[in-house]
């Protein structure tokens, strides 16, 4: 019996709890809607336009770096596990790997794209 | 016991659905939706193969790790691409970006 | 005495007992009894989480200098239950033009991606939870739920302020979960494990004591992650009135707001996990698992204190000060941070436990040193910079 | 440090240097140059042990400085890439690790490091000099290079190149640096981007070496498909050795190792300039003057036959490729020096001379002369980077006299607008003497002597018209050579610019006599054992050293006084009668060997333009054009991605690369570009259905493969 | 059929269903959250085939970073994603028939294949497939190379995605 049985089961019940307070919520309150109840709240103005407002490039960019990041981290989970039995030399194949990374990052940044504006 | 066949038809037909639509979807983000189940499709073989050879022979599952660091340069020049070309052109749609012709 | 030790095994086999009376095969009692389990666990943490909203009430009045609820119940112990009720009855609007499917969808994840956390905790020495030989990037995966259901609720509720708050809340939490990997694979060397279960255990010497900088750069990354003061751009009411859970009401903005105390109570618990050895104090969690998930919940409750108190002191930062202190200080120092770590644990393999201790201990100490000393001399050059070119402009 | 380890490490430093300065350190050129010459320092300091520490070792060549890892793994084996040092990889790495320090620290100098910015200089274009005032009156000094940091990133990428090609053990590594190198001299060739004969240029070196590399490319996909390894000493091994001699390849009665040799001779032919692939080397002269020139001169194309050389023992298995690379050196001596007499500008007389001797080498390898190749090999790269060197230190010393009188219609690199620059620049001239009299082979003192001799002498003893080819060839080069140090340095000064000429600083006069240092003296180490009075009072170290590589030892020749006697008729006769045409000629009008033909280089160019250009561009005019385009037509207009594809590949293949390339130089990217104007009609530009077609193609090769290939 | 097989039909079948509405949905968000279903179940299959760290990994790398991706690349390009024109191309019917060629053609591999019917064999006591993995990833007789490439690949793909996504004034 694999672990991820019971993985599995905690997320069939982290999905129960709040689907059952919900709908006792659902059951429990009144319904009567207008459509002015139903309006997007925009502190009190009259909502103009629909809400795909334009975005910044910034956004990616920043989802950019981390997905980049991100990998690397997993990659480095591996390392991190067998560190203790390997020694020095994946040490330093450790860190040449987060170098060239770091690398990246420096780019990114000398060039200005870390900033937000 | 699940037979290792299962899991190379499911596979299979990830991969097709992925090929489908790199293949017939109109917008650049979607083409690059269905290359990703395409290389999903990939690494349930690679796993699936470690888990039905030599299991203590990891490369399956080397392989997928790598997989990742693929698709994750994939997905961020790509969209990236899209990105730009949409600033440029004004579409993400794949026929109407065909500068490449005569 | 074997209650006291390993009250969870005693259960099952009693369950085990009956429902094998009843003629069930052993494999769906197993799986039955796991459920039941983990169904009071979750209960559980849900009494939790009402009486977390108490307590969250009652510090920050003291912070306030007021008195918080007082009228319901002693101490106004009873009314968190109050809101409940107030919650359930309340009516529940769907804005115009939301996406119905998703709209619903965000905060029963909000909730989940919280509860799933636990799966891994290890509450006792013979309760160790699901022990994932792969603990630590499981707390990482359950964050990545949390973040879709926050783009989920910001998307689907079709109001602009929503998305906006939702993206920011997502820019953030991508950000900073970037050193808190990085600082998490520090108890992973130390440990040569990932799982949480073997990280506890390896603390003979609280990781606290072997890495103060990385506990010190987890908590403030998990601020951020939790999306809480000084880091919650994400819901600045003064801004975007409350983010992306604006349209939310009833029973499903409750199901964000209890999210995100259990979450930050949970943080509070990882941080005790990862760097001040779990449910270990002196031996003492040997003698009930009682006590060992009594210590847990102490230290806990000492880190969601330590959450609060920077909650309710620091101002809100503005976002690309966020996001520039965490790319351009944070994550190159937590990188350093494991670049040294690796490096002075390969060096002390051999050394004796105090060298050891000692070492590592100093070389954390110099890194956040160098670090701030660096970050500050760029600020004044920066500020430098900034103030001399006013200094032009007033001039002509 | 072990010396495996040592040698691992050689090429590193400049590598690191290029990164460091392409990502750091761009904006600070003194930084720039102290981190790239202190990489190439460090990299000579490793050649230097390795060479220490290969000449204690007994029997070095049996037992050369190896080491390899495992690299890819293919199905249950794997391919290993490592490191070789034998007699043949010390004494290179011993010249390529001076001579290329000696570039680092020449183009300092060369590039102005310490003089102000220019007036209106601009990224890829040379300086123009700048204006500064001093005690009240303006006047004009040189400026630095605009693009100083670039340079010296680039050179460091060449030298990691270089060291990574002398001391890999194995072919792919080996082209993998040949591959960087090429790069290399593209982007120093075209640095100076903003002039288009620079560019030009650099587009016609980088077509004409990838033609030859392709070839090379096919030779190494041959040899490993035959042997199943790429490793030189797997290679060499007496039974892989014997069965390539023995199964035949099926093209034109070559055996499989006559044709792997000869695919990799045509790398080599690119990449040294030889004949007919010979026409990017003097353009190459637009690069950075002396410092590209040098690179294409001394280093880089030093690696051609080098490679020959590495290869001998393949290339010797077949007598039919042997005639070829003999066939085609000797001519290529002989054809280059004849073109060399009529230049003036003083790069390309050195260029043409370039390649003059390159083909000497490659003759000597022909016959057989393999000792006496690599001896010339080495001779050749310390005299020829000393004349280079020092014409660019008299390029110098020139534009600093045209930035004297401002008259910038005044070439400094003409030779009839110099003169007299003996006095001027009097380190310049005695160290361009002795390269000169290294080149021409003066008799005794000079390394050119000796090696030019060893190769004369085994020419002699082998193969009468290749010695007889060789002779006049080495009569001429003393001639032109003579030609060309009477021009610049003596009698009087031509023009006003020469007579303003100043010596060049000590960062380019110090490589400069270092060089001749080594032009001299490295000579001394490979005279013949039975020479007469010389013979025997040095040892022959040369001979025993570098003749080790070879698992047969090569036997030392008989002397002859024949070709002994030629040796010293025809350079002291070549540079006497040099000095005295030259004596009293003051312009180019009076110059009596300004043949047409030899001065516009047998029209080489030309020919390629009229007999193979226009015919091409008519026949993808008429015929591709008119088939194509006419019969297919709209409709099914997306379905010939791949077709077009199909043709020009066809085209390229049967038509442009054997045809075109192979004769035309830079023909091949005219027509290239031109059919691609006509046929891009078929092109709809639609990734998804280039997508389609491929993937049908994919569909249908994969079935026929698996029911009737596999099946 | 045992308990396994039904798992594993039932994660199966939802992960292509998932996968269907990716390439047929009309919305790109919507496409970008089934895209994070199909994702999620084949978290879900390599959990089941065991392999613990593939399984958490897909949900960190492609739920928590490249779908966000995708939804934040949706949003900058938002013009085309309320195009309310079809979705696929005109092409699409002969994009479909290559699919299920091409789906055709990796069945009968499979099907013709002899080593399809293997079981999966037992774990030995003591296997760790995540030290297993840091000892691959760093030994130099196993895949050190490839580890250090992907850093390299890695920081190419940030930077030039970087370069091209920038908006340069």
């Amino acid at each position: 019996m694999s672990s991820w049985v019971y993985v599995g089961l905690f997320l069939l019940v982290g999905l129960i709890i709040p689907v059952g307070a919900i709908v006792a919520a659902w059951a429990l309150s009144p319904k009567k809607p207008n459509p002015i109840k139903q309006t997007t709240y925009e502190c009190g103005i009259e909502t103009v336009g629909d809400s795909w407002v334009q975005f910044k490039a910034q956004y990616y960019i920043f989802a950019l770096v981390f997905l980049i990041f991100d990998v690397e981290t997993v990659f480095l989970f591996p390392w991190a596990v067998k560190l203790n039995s390997l020694g020095m030399f994946a040490v330093i194949e450790g860190i040449i790997f987060i170098l060239i990374l770091v690398v990246g990052l420096a780019y990114t940044w000398r060039k200005g794209m870390l900033e937000w504006v | 016991m699940v037979p290792l066949s299962w899991y190379l038809i499911f596979s299979a037909i990830l991969f097709s659905i992925g090929l489908f639509g790199v293949l017939s979807r109109r917008n650049l983000v979607a083409i690059l939706l269905g290359i990703e189940l395409m290389l999903n499709s990939v690494n349930v073989n690679l796993a699936a193969f470690w888990r039905y050879g030599t299991v203590t022979n990891i490369t399956g599952q080397v392989f997928a790790i790598i997989v990742f660091a693929v698709a994750a340069a994939e997905v961020s020049v790509g969209l990236a691409l899209v990105i730009s070309v949409y600033r440029k052109r004004n579409t993400v749609i794949a026929d109407e970006i065909d500068m490449l012709k005569f | 005495m074997d209650f006291l030790k390993d009250p969870l095994k005693v259960a099952a086999d009693w369950l085990l007992g009956i429902f094998a009376g009843w003629g069930m095969p052993e494999l769906w009692a197993n799986v039955l009894i796991g459920f039941l389990g983990i169904f009071i666990l979750v209960a559980l943490l849900m009494v939790l989480d009402i009486f977390l909203v108490w307590i969250e009430r009652k510090v920050v009045s003291r912070f306030q200098s007021r008195i918080g609820p007082n009228r319901v119940g002693p101490f106004g112990l009873i009314q968190p239950f109050a809101d409940i009720i107030k919650l359930l009855i309340k009516e529940d609007t769907t804005p115009e033009g939301a996406d119905r499917v998703l709209y619903n969808l965000a905060p029963i994840l909000s909730m989940m991606s919280v509860l799933i956390l636990w799966a891994v905790v290890p509450l006792a020495p013979s309760i160790l939870g699901v022990d994932l030989n792969i603990g630590v990037l499981y707390i990482i995966a359950a964050g990545a739920i949390g973040t879709l259901s926050i783009i989920m609720a910001g998307w689907s509720s079709n109001n602009k302020y929503s998305l906006i708050g939702a993206f920011r809340e997502a820019a953030v939490m991508l950000s900073f979960e970037i050193p808190m990997l990085t600082v998490m694979l520090i108890p992973t060397i130390f440990t040569g494990s990932m799982g949480i279960g073997a990280i506890t255990q390896a603390q003979d010497t609280w990781f606290v004591f072997l890495a103060p900088l990385a506990a010190v750069i987890f908590l403030i990354a998990a601020i951020a992650e939790l999306g809480r003061s000084p880091f919650d751009m994400g819901e600045a009411e003064s801004e975007l009135i409350s983010g992306y859970n604006i349209e939310y009401s009833g029973m499903k903005f409750g199901m964000f707001y209890a999210g995100e105390l259990l979450h930050a109570f949970t943080f509070g618990g990882f941080w005790a996990i990862l760097f001040f050895g779990g449910y270990r104090f002196f031996g003492l969690e040997q003698v009930s698992a009682f006590l060992a998930i009594a210590i847990l919940f102490f230290k806990a409750f000492i880190g969601y204190w330590i959450i609060m108190w920077i909650k309710y002191t620091l101002l809100r930062i503005r976002i690309d000060h966020m996001l520039a202190f965490n790319w351009k200080f944070l994550t190159p120092v937590a990188f350093v941070l494991l670049m040294a770590t690796a490096f002075m644990n390969a060096l002390l393999a051999d050394a004796s436990n105090w060298l050891y201790i000692g070492g590592m201990f100093l070389s954390n100490v110099l890194v956040a040193w160098i670090s701030l000393e660096v970050a500050r001399s760029a600020s004044r050059r920066e500020r430098e910079r900034v103030e001399g070119g006013k200094a032009v402009e007033a001039h002509q | 440090m072990s010396t495996e380890t040592i040698i691992w490490l050689i090429p590193l430093p400049p590598a690191l240097a290029f990164f460091l300065i392409v990502l750091f350190t761009n904006r600070n050129k003194a930084l720039s140059h102290t981190i790239a010459i202190g990489a190439a320092l460090l990299s000579w300091l490793g050649s230097m042990i390795v060479f220490a520490r290969a000449l204690g070792v007994e029997h070095f060549g049996e037992h050369p400085f190896e080491s390899s890892i495992n690299w890819l793994p293919l199905a249950g084996s794997w391919f290993k890439i490592g490191v070789l040092v034998d007699p043949l990889t010390a004494l290179t790495l011993f010249f390529v690790a001076w001579t290329v320090l000696m570039i680092f620290i020449y183009s300092v100098g060369y590039h102005n490091f310490g003089q102000p910015e220019g007036d209106h200089d601009q990224k890829g274009l040379p300086p123009h000099g700048a204006t500064v005032e001093e005690h009240g009156n303006k006047h004009v000094v040189p400026s630095v290079e605009p693009m100083y940091s670039r340079f010296f990133a680039f050179i460091g990428l060449f030298a990691f190149g270089m060291f990574t090609l002398v001391v890999s053990d194995n072919l792919l590594t080996l082209f993998i640096g040949w591959e960087i190198m090429g790069l290399c001299s593209y982007l120093l060739i075209g640095f100076w981007h903003g002039k288009k004969s620079a560019r030009d240029a650099a587009v016609k070196a980088f077509l004409t070496t990838r033609v030859g590399d392709v070839f090379m490319l096919l030779g190494i996909a041959y040899l490993y498909s035959v042997t199943g390894t790429l490793s030189f000493r797997e290679i060499f091994t007496e039974t892989t050795l014997h069965a390539l001699q023995l199964i035949p390849s099926g093209v034109l009665g070559f055996s499989t190792a006559g044709l792997i040799g000869l695919l990799l001779f045509i790398g080599t032919v690119g990449k040294s300039a030889q004949f007919p692939l010979h026409v990017w080397l003097p353009d190459a002269m637009e690069g950075p003057t002396p410092v590209s020139a040098m690179i294409h001169a001394a280093t880089m194309v030093s690696a051609g036959v080098y490679t020959v050389i590495r290869m001998f023992p393949l290339l010797s298995l077949d007598a039919q490729t042997m005639s070829v690379v003999a066939f085609i050196g000797a001519f290529t001596a002989l054809f280059a020096a004849t073109i060399a007499l009529a230049q003036n500008d003083i790069k390309r007389v050195l260029a043409y001379s370039t390649i003059s001797q390159l083909g000497f080498m490659i003759a000597a390898l022909g016959i057989g002369a393999y000792i006496a190749a690599i001896f010339h090999l080495i001779t050749h790269a310390f005299f020829k980077a000393l004349l280079f060197l020092g014409s660019g230190s008299v390029i110098h010393g020139m534009e600093h006299g045209v930035l004297h009188t401002g008259n910038h219609k005044v070439d400094p690199q003409d030779m009839f607008n110099m003169g007299g620059l003996k006095s001027k620049m009097p380190i310049t001239f005695w160290t361009f003497l002795i390269g000169g009299f290294a080149l021409s082979g003066f008799p005794i003192v000079t390394a050119g002597f000796w090696s030019k001799d060893e190769i004369l002498a085994d020419a002699f003893a082998h193969n009468l018209p290749v010695f007889i080819t060789l002779a006049i060839a080495a009569f001429l080069t003393a001639f032109y050579t003579m030609r060309q140090i009477t021009l610049t340095f003596l009698g009087e000064p031509r023009t006003e610019e020469a007579s303003h000429a100043h010596e060049t600083p000590w960062t380019m006069t110090f490589p400069l006599l270092v060089l001749s240092v080594l032009a001299i003296g490295y000579g001394w180490l490979g005279i013949p054992e039975d020479f007469p009075i010389l013979g025997g009072l040095l040892p022959n170290w040369l001979h025993e050293f570098a003749g080790a590589t070879l698992a047969h030892h090569p036997e030392a020749g008989e002397f002859h006084p024949v070709p002994l006697l030629t040796s010293f008729i025809v350079a002291l006769g070549g540079l006497a009668l040099g000095y005295l045409m030259y004596r009293n000629v003051n312009s180019s009008a009076e110059d009596k060997l300004q043949f047409g033909f030899l001065k516009n280089k047998y029209y080489v160019d030309e020919i390629y333009e009229a007999v193979f250009i226009k015919p091409v561009t008519w026949f993808a005019d008429k015929a591709v054009y008119q088939i194509m385009d006419k019969g297919f037509i709209d409709g099914i207009l997306h379905l010939f991605g791949p077709g077009t594809q199909g043709i020009g590949d066809a085209i390229r293949n049967y038509f442009d690369l054997p045809f075109i390339n192979r004769f035309l130089g830079d023909g091949s990217a005219n027509v290239t570009y031109f059919s691609g104007e006509k046929l891009r009609v078929i092109q709809t530009g639609r990734i998804q259905q280039y997508l389609m077609l491929a993937l049908i193609l994919f569909i249908a090769i994969g079935a026929v493969l698996y029911f009737f290939v596999f099946a | 059929m045992t308990i396994d097989q039904i798992i594993f039909l039932v994660v199966a079948v939802a992960t292509l269903i998932a996968a269907f509405r990716v390439v047929t949905t009309g919305n790109l968000i919507h496409a970008a959250f089934w895209l994070i279903a199909a994702l999620f179940g084949v978290a879900a299959i390599f959990a089941i085939l065991h392999a613990s760290f593939l399984a958490v990994v897909q949900v960190v790398v492609y739920i928590g970073a490249i779908s966000i991706l995708f939804i934040f690349a949706v949003m900058l390009t938002r013009k085309d994603m309320r195009d309310q024109g079809p979705q696929l191309n005109r092409n699409w019917g002969f994009g479909a028939f290559l699919a299920a060629l091409a789906l055709v053609g990796l069945v009968f591999l499979v099907h013709g294949w002899s080593g399809v019917t293997k079981t999966a064999p037992a774990f030995p006591s003591e296997f760790d497939a995540v030290s297993a993995l840091g000892n691959a990833l760093v030994s130099p007789d196993a895949y050190v190379l490839p580890f250090e490439v992907a850093s390299v690949l890695l920081v190419a793909a940030l930077v030039g995605a970087v370069y091209v996504a920038y908006n340069r004034k």
